[in-house]
């Protein structure tokens, strides 16, 4: 194996653990602000990883660009998008979720 | 043999969407929802990404590009639209 | 049976949604949910023609001016489901635009209740 | 290839289902914006990048659009039930078309077979495949196909988007979009 596929498959394998922690968030955390903050963080976290990863496969050529663009455009939209939704939530009042409730 | 890895990445991505789906239909709030689907776009993009390098169609890239545009506009769309008041943003 | 879902698993798929769509559109009272049936319909008949233009191993046809390459996928049906989600977008528009008018009417868009109250 | 396409395939019927059977017309929408993008995802799957970028763009966002539109500016059914009681006889009328349909299987050909009529019949999309760049100077054959052969077909289409746009003025009693 080249330098080139071990990297690949370690930053795959970064990514694919931080989608599953992201998935796995969403589902089990008890309410919606706790879940927009997995999937804000943990998710942008694996997406980033993957696309590196895909990057890194290409090689040089235009197509490497793009997938850098489609980097820098995750990891702003995301995280903006987490923020809008938790915002409405707190605009509709849904109360944030509490251990001893 | 790293498009291989790549497709089976892809496809555990895929299973993973299928997993978020839960909270997509289940989420007791509108929310909810809309961040499981927004998850669901950010998971899309990069199947897209994964398939472009593994069956070496670069087009499939454009394609990933638009959608992570319309995953940011439906998220924000549909929070804005569905708070009384207004402002998100 | 197994083996008959396997390798046509497109075919399947399409018959399932098509029919989910038809079902929407019989049993749901809501006006609304009966136009996103129509859109789910309509995009199962487009998972059948672009099913039918797939080769395995093909390329997308995009044909450069040397010639050659390997097989092709079929550009025709992709034509024509083009030109159908055009025509189908226009329609689910002018739809929703007919229920907005049928809300401000009678005030409901429950189809019993739309019913009774169009018959007084 | 196969493993993402059964997982994409599942993940459509699952959304399709939901879409259904959730009482909630404005959950409805949000989960059938998911089922675009699967399915958009799946047309891309199958090699029709045009036709995924379209399904994205309209079925995703131009059709959640304006379903949001009209939820707004109509009511949408409260409740304590999440999801839909199931129509015995709907669902036995649909069971009974599926079934007539999944007959039909063992005959069509299967997925991707290089001799199934539509790509062994040579005279038809061998000549476009073949011909297109030479008559009209377009690579991607499908634009070739849209915009040059058959472009009185897409003037048509315009046309129909035209009217379509003139129906929604005219039944909402409007002069202008706003």
């Amino acid at each position: 194996m080249t330098p080139t596929e071990i990297a690949v498959i370690i930053f795959l394998g970064g990514g694919l653990f931080f989608t599953l922690v992201a998935a796995v968030g969403v589902i089990r955390l008890p309410d919606i602000y706790s879940r927009a903050h997995t999937a804000s963080q943990a998710d942008t976290l694996g997406a980033g990883l993957t696309l590196v990863a895909v990057a890194l496969t290409l090689g040089l050529e235009i197509s490497t660009l793009k997938t850098v663009l489609l980097l820098v455009f995750i990891f702003i939209t995301n995280p903006t998008a987490a923020h809008a939704v938790a915002r409405a939530a707190h605009e509709q009042d849904i109360e944030p979720w509490r251990e001893d409730r | 043999m790293v498009n291989d890895i790549l497709l089976g990445a892809a496809a555990v991505f895929v299973v993973l969407v299928i997993v978020v789906l839960y909270r997509a239909v289940r989420g007791p709030t509108m929310q909810d929802r809309v961040l499981a689907v927004n998850v669901i776009g950010t998971n899309t993009v990069v199947i897209l990404a994964l398939l472009s390098a593994a069956l070496d169609v670069p087009y499939f890239l454009d394609i990933a590009l638009v959608y992570a545009l319309l995953n940011f506009l439906m998220a924000v769309a549909i929070s804005k639209f569905t708070v009384e008041r207004g402002g998100v943003m | 049976m197994i083996e008959l879902l396997a390798t046509r698993w497109a075919y399947a798929a399409f018959i399932l949604l098509m029919v989910t769509g038809i079902y929407m559109m019989i049993a749901n009272a809501n006006l609304v949910k009966k136009v996103i049936g129509l859109n789910l319909f309509q995009s199962a008949v487009f998972l059948f023609f672009i099913a039918s233009a797939y080769v395995v191993d093909g390329s997308v046809p995009i044909v450069h001016s040397e010639g050659g390459g390997g097989p092709y996928v079929s550009p025709l049906p992709h034509v024509i489901v083009l030109t159908a989600i055009v025509v189908g977008v226009s329609l689910t528009a002018v739809a929703l635009a007919l229920i907005v008018r049928i809300y401000g009417e009678y005030g409901t868009l429950d189809e019993a209740v739309l019913r009774e109250v169009s018959d007084d | 290839m196969e493993y993402v396409a059964y997982a994409l395939v599942i993940f459509v019927i699952l959304t399709g289902i939901a879409t259904a059977l959730l009482r909630d017309v404005l959950a409805a929408i949000i989960v059938f914006a998911a089922y675009s993008l699967g399915m958009a995802l799946l047309y891309t799957l199958l090699l029709a990048p045009d036709v995924g970028l379209t399904e994205a763009v309209i079925g995703a966002g131009v059709t959640t659009i304006l379903l949001l539109l009209t939820i707004v500016k109509t009511v949408r059914p409260g409740g304590e039930r999440t999801f839909e009681r199931l129509d015995p006889r709907a669902a036995l009328a649909c069971g009974a078309l599926a079934v007539v349909f999944g007959l039909t299987l063992p005959d069509l050909p299967a997925v991707g077979d290089p001799n199934s009529p539509i790509l062994s019949y040579d005279a038809v999309t061998g000549h476009y495949l073949t011909q297109s760049y030479a008559e009209t100077g377009v690579e991607n054959t499908v634009t070739a196909v849209l915009a040059a052969y058959r472009g009185f077909d897409t003037f048509g289409e315009a046309t129909v988007v035209f009217a379509a746009g003139v129906a929604v003025l005219v039944v909402l009693r409007r002069e202008v979009f706003t």
